[in-house]
Order: structure tokens, then sequence, then C-alpha cells
């Protein structure tokens, strides 16, 4: 029962000793990418959930991340002054839905408050993550790959074609997102580290959402049905229930880690909402070991903070390819659960059986 | 005019599916003996249009493309020795993310190998600008080519799979893997052969399709993506029905172009495929038994 | 003919077998009878190589066996007729067949092949006239003749059965027995693995009893059928089904 | 315990790299390419110019006698990576200047930062938007999409043209072209019956060819810088369709041209004059430059010179001219590059000010053909 609030406990303390280890040594731009790190791990930890836990694999997560990111990225920058006179934008904007603000280049604009477009975001993800999982959940295996997959290209299309989200551009100037006075989720280096603990605040308050949840009725009822759907059914499982609520929490871990990204790089591209990124969410859970969320997490944070510095060059994908290999072949349970010994031996036994 | 304009959109389909049809068929065959889906099998189509482009440069065409089939046959049969063969009972979605990891280290090996450049066969017959009319309606001598190709292939493999011994033994291995080695049939080895077949149909599919789409290193994942879909729409493990749902969707790509704008054409075609599968969950010519057995 | 001794199986950490050792003689009706769960099936998977055991031996012919892949230990005349039949559904009857004579093609026995499938045909007249037919739509009984032909085909020196009754109507059961005491009359060896004891005992030679992943008890079939304990655990069932 | 061993592993990997990397008395650029992914067409040629003139630079003793040190980060075109990137590049390494992005979507993405950050950047991407509203800062060096739509336009005229089909990549600078091809057409007279954007990895564009064939256009204009521009020339041809097809300036790479072989030959595009180097007369401003790049490239890297390579070369040029006058503090750098004029490049010559941080105009293209395989320009 304790032993998972030490965990988290360990994990704030981690937070906590990476920020004062690179003030000690005057490496604080490091918290750049580990901020970025922190929002994908956010994602991957809900799709651990997903497809650790209640077993279903979903190709099409970055969909979610884009959801959340365009949604608040189209309303905090599309600017309605032209229309500021007509009676629903004058009412919006005295109840402080609509914010007004300068633009980079000095002209004045009045958008929507960002934290009504995040309402926004989860509102319209959780519609789209329930439309969707209601059919795709039914379906199993490849069929169920195939579907998610699906959806990913819709979203990436649909973003991709849209002028309104800036096409192939993307979304730029997104302005910051106001926490607290003199707070705000901003790529401003004034604020990096706040933003840090912000970040990996999130993160935590996320693990330990999911590690109660994982702990409490619902989470025997989905690694049941992760073990045996039929039996689970048996068991007085609403197993279609559960999957669909499980994913609607993975699509909103998404879809929050998209809004915030958005406003810490102040801006987002359809390359957020591209299948390979989908795909790498999905690989990065299996890297971590399916069904461990602190795998997936650490896992997590160091590949996205090393392929966000840059670290592998043109070599990223090569590098990434290799270590998602390599875990797969020898600790497809995650790396945490890598055990040499045995590895050597079975190889030595496979060549051996090979050889005779 | 209406109906030579539905005839152009018909062809543009054709076209379209012929070029995932081939791409999906690589995809059943594997899964046929192991139960997975080779996310790799659209590097080696790009494998086989790049080879085959650089052969061709002191080779005759046909013997380009031959020596581009046998080296990602090779290829095919390496990658399943190193990555998968040795592996004791693995899951099915850990061999699934290994194919991919295999296609991310294939695709930057060709980055590195041919730099980003496009290249592309010449036309098997004709040139570049030549097409056959058939009142009024045009359609590019490739195009046939690719066609063809894709018919005898389907129909070499049914021929393969039904009435030689090799084929009976793979299809033996994929209807009850335990069954088979009850049987004395060597599975690894059937696998192992699983992976050089898939690879050599997508390098041939790769040729022929290399002068209408032309090859880059990155062509396979767009390809892949494309092929996965329609085998899996097709219902999974039958060739026949991958053609057919990859005409499917060629079709329904081209005929949203005429009536939508071209930028939606990926969000409407898969939209209408998905609507399709939930209302077929097993495939739109698979039986649903066969969809039942096999999952993660 | 087989010789396990000390065999350790475990999946994962849960362990199946402990050690077990059991020998079948050349030309020897061997049965092992157990409740469901004893770990029958293990043992018969292990033997055939489908699964690896941690440790001990297993002896074919003066041979180990225990590291070889399954292909390679029926190419060496160990053939298994594994627990619910587990036929080539989308093939026909005489595809099924043919696969099963696949260590035969191998060694360039055509002509014995054909000599066996009229064998096997002779054995199972239904197979015959069923052999177009896909072997997924024969009913169970067939289909566990068929599986039982398949195995034949490879000219195995031991042949293990794996609960060849179960689900089966009395009536197919009694035919299938007959037929593997057929078996042991032309000289064949058989390891027999049954939960349906009685009838195992009456056409067997010698008899193991698989407790929880340990043998408690072995001896000559008719002592065994004559034990009290066996009659109590494992005989009661059979008197009320044959009674029927 | 197994898990505060790793966390501690991770803390280790950090502070090892957190160690200083060695320093010495150089001039930092950082350059944000997109070397691979889907827009290596640009970032490739890219940073192999730069890495080539990063060489020669310093083979004859650096700009002033300082060394010039490159750093190029793969952006694999994606625009979150380009922000993390120009923060490191800013923050971290406390580069002079930086070169790039290559598309359109990852400069606007780090405008922002640029200007926060007090750098120079030298965009190699085309759109109108990164340098209008002028941003301090923020410099282009790709000619405007919108002086190759007039030249199209203008070309049209000549030839009599008012009813075309647009086509276009649905990449950044596909994007750019076809918002500038809308906004320019009703002043030139030109009416658009074809408007249709296509995926930027088509493998066949059939369906499209189709759709301008039966809305009976007297010309075709498609903007993109993928394969599929070739693609997309080869079906006009197959179904049948003679009209002139007119290009964009991403069709200025012979490889494209090779690629679409016959259905190539007449095609109508601008292109900057660095594809034409060879036919250049002597006398041409731009002779000097385009032709010393075209040769180097091609020496050392054995394949045809591209325009885009072209705008690295000249974004290097126009920094180390700016460096060569103002010595090495940032904000008079920036004024120096705000300055040059009359500076020949490789895509026209280039004369900046406070309000055109671009520094072309229309004369930076000029109407190329392909004839026999070969650019060539389109009147003799």
């Amino acid at each position: 029962m304790f032993q998972r609030f030490r965990h988290i406990t360990a994990l704030a303390a981690a937070i906590a000793a990476v920020q004062l280890l690179t003030a000690a040594t005057g490496k604080e731009f490091f918290l750049t990418q580990l901020t970025m790190a922190g929002y994908y791990t956010l994602v991957i930890i809900g799709l651990c959930l997903l497809m650790g836990y209640a077993g279903q694999i979903s190709l099409g997560h970055a969909g979610f991340f884009a959801i959340g990111g365009y949604t608040s990225a189209v309303l905090t920058t599309v600017d309605l002054s032209a229309w500021k006179a007509a009676p629903a934008i004058s009412l919006l904007a005295k109840s402080g839905i609509l914010t007004g603000r300068a633009d980079l280049y000095g002209g004045q604009i009045l958008t929507v408050h960002p934290w009504a477009a995040f309402l926004c975001a989860l509102c319209i993800t959780i519609v789209v993550a329930f439309l969707i999982g209601v059919p795709v959940l039914k379906l199993k295996g490849h069929y169920l790959a195939m579907a998610t997959l699906g959806f990913g290209t819709i979203i990436y299309s649909v973003v991709l074609a849209t002028s309104r989200f800036g096409a192939a551009d993307g979304i730029s100037s997104v302005p910051a997102f106001p926490l607290l006075p003199g707070l705000a989720v901003t790529g401003g280096s004034s604020q990096r580290v706040a933003n840090y603990y912000f970040a990996w605040l999130l993160v935590t308050v996320g693990m330990l959402l999911l590690i109660n949840l994982i702990h409490s009725r619902v989470g025997r009822a989905l690694r049941s049905i992760h073990g045996a759907e039929d039996a689970a059914g048996a068991m007085g499982v609403d197993a279609a229930r559960y999957k669909l609520n499980t994913f609607i929490l993975s699509a909103v871990y998404a879809a929050v880690a998209g809004v915030f990204l958005t406003h810490y790089n102040g801006g987002i591209g359809p390359s957020e909402a591209s299948i390979m990124k989908s795909v790498r969410y999905v690989a990065i859970v299996a890297v971590g070991g399916m069904g461990s969320l602190w795998g997936t997490l650490i896992m997590s944070a160091v590949l996205n903070f090393l392929s966000l510095r840059g670290y592998f060059g043109t070599f990223d994908d090569a590098v990434f390819g290799s270590i998602l290999i390599a875990v797969m072949l020898f600790s497809p349970e995650g790396v945490l659960k890598l055990d040499i010994r045995s590895l050597v031996g079975r190889w030595i036994r496979t060549d051996r059986k090979a050889g005779a | 005019m209406f109906l030579e304009l539905f005839f152009q959109y018909l062809v543009a389909g054709l076209t379209y599916g012929t070029i995932y049809a081939v791409v999906g068929i690589g995809f059943n065959i594997i899964y046929n003996t192991t139960g997975i889906i080779n996310f790799a099998q659209g590097e080696f189509v790009m494998l086989g249009g790049m080879t085959a482009v650089s052969l061709h440069a002191f080779l005759p065409l046909p013997l380009a493309i031959a020596g581009a089939v046998l080296v990602t046959m090779a290829v095919g049969g390496l990658i399943e020795m190193l990555f998968i063969r040795w592996l004791v009972k693995p899951s099915v979605l850990r061999m699934i993310i290994i194919t991919i990891g295999v296609s991310i280290l294939i695709r930057e090996g060709a980055l590195h190998l041919w730099g980003e450049g496009i290249r592309s066969l010449p036309y098997f017959t004709g040139n570049e600008v030549s097409a056959i009319e058939i009142g009024g309606v045009r359609v590019s001598p490739q195009v046939l080519w690719a066609l063809g190709v894709a018919a005898i292939v389907v129909l070499l493999l049914n021929v393969f799979f039904h009435y030689t011994m090799l084929g009976r033994e793979m299809r033996a291995c994929a209807s009850n893997r335990d069954a088979a080695a009850l049987c004395g049939i060597p599975t690894r080895n059937m696998v192992t052969l699983s992976f050089v077949v898939s690879a050599g149909i997508g390098a041939l599919a790769g040729c022929v399709v290399s002068p209408i789409t032309q090859t880059q290193y990155g062509i396979g994942a767009g390809l892949a993506i494309k092929g996965f879909t329609v085998a899996i729409l097709g219902g999974l493990g039958n060739s026949m029905a991958a053609v057919g749902a990859g005409f499917i969707l060629g079709i329904l790509e081209s005929f949203s172009i005429w009536v939508m704008p071209t930028a939606y054409k990926d969000a409407i075609s898969i939209t209408i495929l998905l609507a399709m599968l939930f209302a077929r969950p097993s495939g739109l010519f698979g039986n649903s038994e066969a969809a039942r057995l096999k999952e993660f | 003919m087989l010789k396990v001794r000390n065999l350790d199986v475990a999946y994962g950490s849960l362990s199946v077998l402990h050690h077990l050792s059991l020998h079948v003689k050349q030309g020897e009706i061997v049965t092992i009878i157990g409740a469901n769960g004893a770990g029958k099936t293990t043992l018969l998977r292990t033997i055939t190589g489908l699964l690896r055991p941690r440790s001990g031996s297993i002896r074919f012919r003066e041979e180990e066996i225990g590291s070889l892949p399954t292909e390679n230990i029926v190419s060496r005349g160990c053939s298994l007729v594994p627990e619910g039949r587990q036929v080539f559904a989308a093939m026909p009857v005489r595809e099924n067949l043919l696969l099963g004579a696949y260590v035969q093609f191998k060694r360039g026995r055509r002509e014995e092949v054909h000599r066996d499938l009229e064998r096997i045909y002779g054995l199972f007249p239904v197979l015959k006239q069923r052999e177009h037919q896909l072997a997924g739509t024969l009913s169970g009984g067939e289909q566990q003749m068929l599986a039982i032909g398949r195995a034949l085909m490879a000219g195995p020196s031991l042949i293990m059965l794996d609960e060849p009754s179960m689900g089966l109507a009395p009536l197919i059961v009694k035919d299938i027995f007959a037929i593997v005491r057929q078996l042991g009359k032309e000289g064949g060896t058989v390891l027999l693995v049954e939960q349906n004891a009685r009838s195992a005992l009456r056409i067997a030679d010698r008899g193991y009893v698989l407790e929880n992943g340990r043998i408690v008890l072995e001896g000559a079939a008719e002592n065994l059928l004559a034990n009290r304990e066996i009659q109590r655990a494992y005989l009661g069932k059979d008197v009320d089904a044959e009674n029927k | 315990m197994k898990r505060f061993r790793i966390l501690a592993a991770v803390l280790g990997i950090i502070a090892v790299l957190s160690l200083p990397a060695f320093a010495a008395e150089t001039i930092k650029i950082g350059a944000v390419l997109a070397v691979t992914g889907p827009a290596s067409f640009l970032g490739a040629p890219e940073a192999k110019t730069l890495e080539m003139l990063v060489d020669e630079v310093n083979a004859k003793g650096g700009i002033n006698g300082k060394k010039v040190e490159l750093i190029v980060k793969d952006t694999q075109a994606s625009p979150e990576k380009a922000v993390s990137f120009a923060k490191q590049l800013i923050d971290e390494d406390k580069v002079f200047a930086i070169i790039g992005p290559s598309t359109s979507g990852e400069t606007m993405a780090i405008k922002n930062i640029a200007e926060e950050g007090k750098t120079i950047l030298l965009s190699c991407a085309a759109a109108e938007v990164i340098v209008n509203p002028v941003a301090k800062y923020v410099f282009k060096v790709a000619p405007s999409d919108r002086y190759a739509v007039e030249m199209i336009f203008s070309q049209m005229k000549k030839m009599g043209i008012a009813k075309i089909g647009v086509l276009s990549s649905n990449t950044g600078f596909g994007k750019a072209g076809k918002e500038q091809i809308e906004k320019l057409a009703p002043e030139h007279g030109i009416r658009i019956l074809v408007n249709e954007v296509y995926d930027k990895s088509a493998t066949d564009l059939t369906a499209e060819a189709t759709k301008i064939k039966a809305a009976n256009v007297q010309a075709v204009v498609n903007w993109s810088i993928e394969p599929a521009q070739s693609i997309v020339i080869k079906n006009i041809r197959q179904i049948g369709l003679t009209i002139p097809v007119f290009q964009s300036h991403g069709f200025a790479n012979i490889q494209y041209a090779k690629a679409a072989g016959a259905a190539a030959e007449g095609v109508l595009f601008p292109a900057s004059r660095l594809v034409v180097a060879d036919s250049l007369p002597a006398k041409h401003p731009q002779k000097a430059a385009v032709a010393s790049y075209k040769k180097a490239y091609e020496t050392r890297f054995k394949e045809d010179v591209s325009t885009f390579g072209g705008h690295a070369y000249d974004s290097l040029m126009i920094l180390a001219k700016a460096i060569e006058k103002a010595g090495t503090d940032k904000e008079k750098v920036r004024e120096a590059v705000e300055a040059t004029k009359g500076l020949a490049g490789t895509a026209g010559v280039f004369t900046f000010s406070a309000t055109d941080h671009n520094g072309l105009d229309m004369n930076a293209f000029a109407m190329l053909t392909v004839r026999n395989g070969r650019f060539a320009p389109a009147e003799k």
C-alpha cells in the first residue's frame, strides 16, 4: 500500500534533484527539453494504462494530442476583434471567456482565454474519444490496430488539409497559458524552472491517479479484461464500459499534454499528429514495459529528452529503432526487467539447439 | 463526357488500387505463417525498387529486377533469422514492434546508402507520356504491367499454397503451428521462408510500380500503411481479398477526388473504410471465425 | 524405447512436473492416467519438444531428445496425437494425412506414403469416404480418427495419444480404443494419456498414475485396475458411464 | 531499490552530458535543418552546402581570422524539434546566428524564439509571412513565392492564358505558393477553375489530373518540392492533356526533370539562375557566385546542385560578409546584414533594408524550361 507512495515520493525527489543538479552545474537550459519530455511522458503513461492494463493497442494517440493542442492553439490565436460588436462575442468578452492581448507586432487582438480553450479542448477530446471508442473497442487484435491507425490518419489529414489549422505550417504565435499570477506556461527563459516543475507536477499527479486507479476495483477489472475478456464478462465485469473509460482517460492525458506543450512551444505543427508519432508513443510504451508504468515513465523521459536534444543527429530514428529492437529482443517485459544472466543462457541454448 | 470521366476516374482508382494491393499481398504471406503483421513490408518494396535502379545501371532491366528480387529475398530471410527465429514463443505485439524497429533501421540504412534523392526504373513499355487509349479513356501501359504482375502473383500464390507440398506445409503452419511441428514440419524454416517469399513479392511490387510512383528511401512507410489497411480490410490471410480491398480503397480515393477537395482524400476514404470495418469487424471478405482466432 | 528421467517442467515460475521418471518399452501399450491438471498434457508436450524441460533427461531409442526441436523428434519416430485433435481445419482430409507424412516424403519414401495412406483408409474407412471434405467440417470422432491417422502417416515407432476420448460419444470412444488396441497388436508402441482410466487400463500393458506433477503409482495394468485407491479415485465415474 | 538505481543512473548520465564542451575562440553558427524526414529534399543539400562552405572558409583562415564552428541540428521537419533546437542553440551554445529552418512551418515556430533571444535567423524557407510583418532578427534568403507567381502569370499573359488549374502539395512550400496564386490571380485577370491540394507522399495523381482535364483549363500550375511534382506531369500527359504545365521554383532540381523524363519536356518554371549557371553570360552579376558554388558542390558530393542548397550558401555568405564588416558584435552584425546591398548570391542579388528582410525582387527569377532533358532559358 505504501510502496506506491514511496515511488511517487522518489519521483518527486528525482524531479527536484534534476532541477538542482542543472542549476548547480549551470546547465539550466536542459530544463527546456526536460519540460517537453515531461509532456510527452504524460501522453505515454496514459497510453501505458490503455495498452498494458486494459490490453488495447492504439496507433492513433497522436491524434488526441493533436486535438488538444490544435483546439487550444486555434481558439487562442483566432482574432475575434472584427466581430467585437456582435452580441454573442461581446457577451463572451464580458464574461471573461474572451481576452484581449497584444500580438507579436504590437496589434491588439481578441481571442478566447486559454483556460476556456483548455476546457473546450477537454470536452472535444472526451466527445471524440467516446464516439471513436464505442465502435473501435469492439474490434480486437490487428483490426483494433488498423482502426486506431485509421483514426490517427483521419486527424492527421484533416489537420493537414484545413487552412484554419495552418495546413502544413501549423499554428504559431500561441500565447502563454496563465496558471497563477506571475506563472504561465510559456517558452520564455525567465519561466523555465517554473515550467519544468509544472510539467512534471502534471506527470506526478497523472502517475498518482493512474497508480490509485490500477490498485482499485477498476484496476482489477481492467486486469481481468486483459487476461481474458470472456472470463471477465462472465465475472460480471462490464468489459466494454471499462475499456471505453480507459480509452477516454488516456485520450484526456494525451490532450492535456497537447494543450500545454502547444502553449509551451508557442505553436503546434502537423508532425505532432502524424502516424509516426503515434507509433513512437506505442514503441516507447513497449520499450518501458507494457505493464510497467514506472518503466514507461523512465524510458519516455530519457528517450524523449535525448531525441529533443538532437544527440543522435541524423541518426535519431536509427538509434530509436535499434533501442526498440534491442529491448524487444532481450527484455520483452521492458527495460526494468532486463535479466542478463538468463538472456545469455537462453542464447547459448538456442545456439546449441540450432546446431543440433 | 460523363461516362468518359467516370471511366478515367475508375482507371485512376485501379492504378491506386494496384499499388496498394501488391503491397497488401506481402503482408498476408507472413501473416499466414506467423500470425504477425510485418511492418517492414513497405521497406521491402522500397528496397526492391532502389536495388533494381542501382543494378539497372549495368544490367538489362529484367536481370536488374531479378537481381533486386533476390537481394531483397536475402534481406528478408536475414531479418527473420537475426530478429525473429531465435525468440522463444514471442507475443504477437512484441514481434510487431520488432518489425517496426526493423523497418526504421532499413529506412535509415537506405538513406545513408542511397541518399534522399528520388530514382525510378524506366517504363517497361513506352515512356513517361505514352498511354493506351480505349474509347477516350487513357491508361499508362505501366499500370497494365502492374495489374498483370499482381494478377500473376495472386495466381501463383494460390497455386503454390494449394497445390504444392511446400505451400501446404506453410498453410499448415499458419493454421496450427504446434500441429504442424508434430507432423515433423520444420516450422521455423517455414517462417523464414514466408519472410523470403513476402520480401520477394514486395521487391517485385517495388520494381513494377517504381516507374509510376518513383522510389525514394522513405516511400516504404506510406505504402506500408496503405498495404496494412487493405490487408486488414480484405480480411487477414487472404491475398485475393487484399487485392479486392486494394481496389476498393483506390477507387474510393479516386472518386472522392472527383466530388470533394483532394486534400481530404485520405480522411474520406479511411472514414468510409472504418465504417465498413465496424459493420463487418472481420474484414470485408474475411470470415468472423478466422478473425477471432488470431489476437495479440 | 522411451526413457524419461527426473523431468522437471515449469511455466515461468509455476512448476508443473517434478522429478518425473517413466519408460516405455518396444511393443508396449502404456497408459498414464490422472485428473485434469495433473500435468499429463504438459508431459507429452515436453517429450515432443513443444515445451522445454527445466532439467532431466528424455531419451528416445537411446538418444537424448530433450533439447531437439519438435520436427526432429517427430522425424526420429516419436509422434503425438495432440489434445483436442488440432487438425488443419481449412484443408481436406487427404491433405491433412499427406502433411502427416512429411517426414516420409523427406526421406524420399513416396511409395510407402501411398501404402500408408491406403492402410489408414483401411483402418478408418470413414476417412476414405470424406477424403475431399475439409477437416473442419468433420464430426469430433472423425477428426480424432484423422488426427490419429495423420500421426500414423509419419510411420512412427512410438505413438503418443493425448486424451483421444475427450468430448466424444461413448460409442465412438469404443471405436477409438479398439483402434489403439489394434495398433498394439500390430506391434506398435503406444503411450496413451487418458482421464477415461478404466478403458485405458483395459487395453494397456502397464500404467502410471500422475497426480500434481508426480508419478504416484505404477504397475501392470491389471494390477492398477484392481487397486482399490485407483478404483475410488479414478474409476468410479467410469462405472457410472458404462452402466448407462 | 532497483528503480532508485536506475534513477541514479539517469541523473549520472545527465551530469556527464553537462560537462562543458571544449571552448575556443570561434564563431559559432547554428543550423536548424530538415536533413532527414519528409523535407530532406530541402534540408539535406542545405546541410551539405554549409558543411562544405565552412570547410572552405576555415581552410582560408576563417572570418577575420576566427574559425567558424558549425552546429547542424536535424529537425526531421518537425516544428517541435525546431523549437527545442533553436532554444538549445541560443541559450546553451550561444550561437552567433542560426541558419534555417528549411520549411516555413518550422521558421514560424521559432520566429519568436529568435526575436526573444536576439539572435539573427536566416531562414531558407520561402513563405512571405516569415518577413512580413518584419521581425527585427528574422531574415530570409529564399526568393518570395510572390515573385515566382508573378513571373508565371506574366508568362501566361504572353501566351494568352486566362483559365488555369492549380495543384499544390500539402507542405509549407505548396501552401505558400497556393496562397500567393490565389491572391495574385485576380490582379492578372486569371481565373482558377480547379484548386487542389494533394498529399506530399502521393504515389500517383491520375485522379487529380483527370479533375484538371474535366475543367477545361488552358494551363496547369503545380506547386511542390516533392517527387510528386514529377509524377503529376507524367499523369497529366498520360491522360492526354497537352496544355502548358507550369511548375514552381521547387522544380529547379534536375533530378525531378530526369524522373519525369519525356513528360518534363516543355514544362515552364521560374527559377534562380543557379540551375542554368553554365549558360549564364559571363557579365551577369551572379555568374561568379553560381558557377563557383555549382562546381564546388558537384565535385564534392557527386550530385546535381539544387536551389535549396543555394539558400544555405547565400545565408552563410551574407552572414560572413556582415561579420567581416562589423566584427563579432551581434547587434552590429544584425545591422550589417540589414545594410547588405547588391550582394550577388545564388538566388539573386540581395539588397536588404529595415523594411525588407528578404532583399530579392522579381529579378531573382528567370523563366526556364526543360529541353532535351536539360534546364534551359524559356526564350531563346
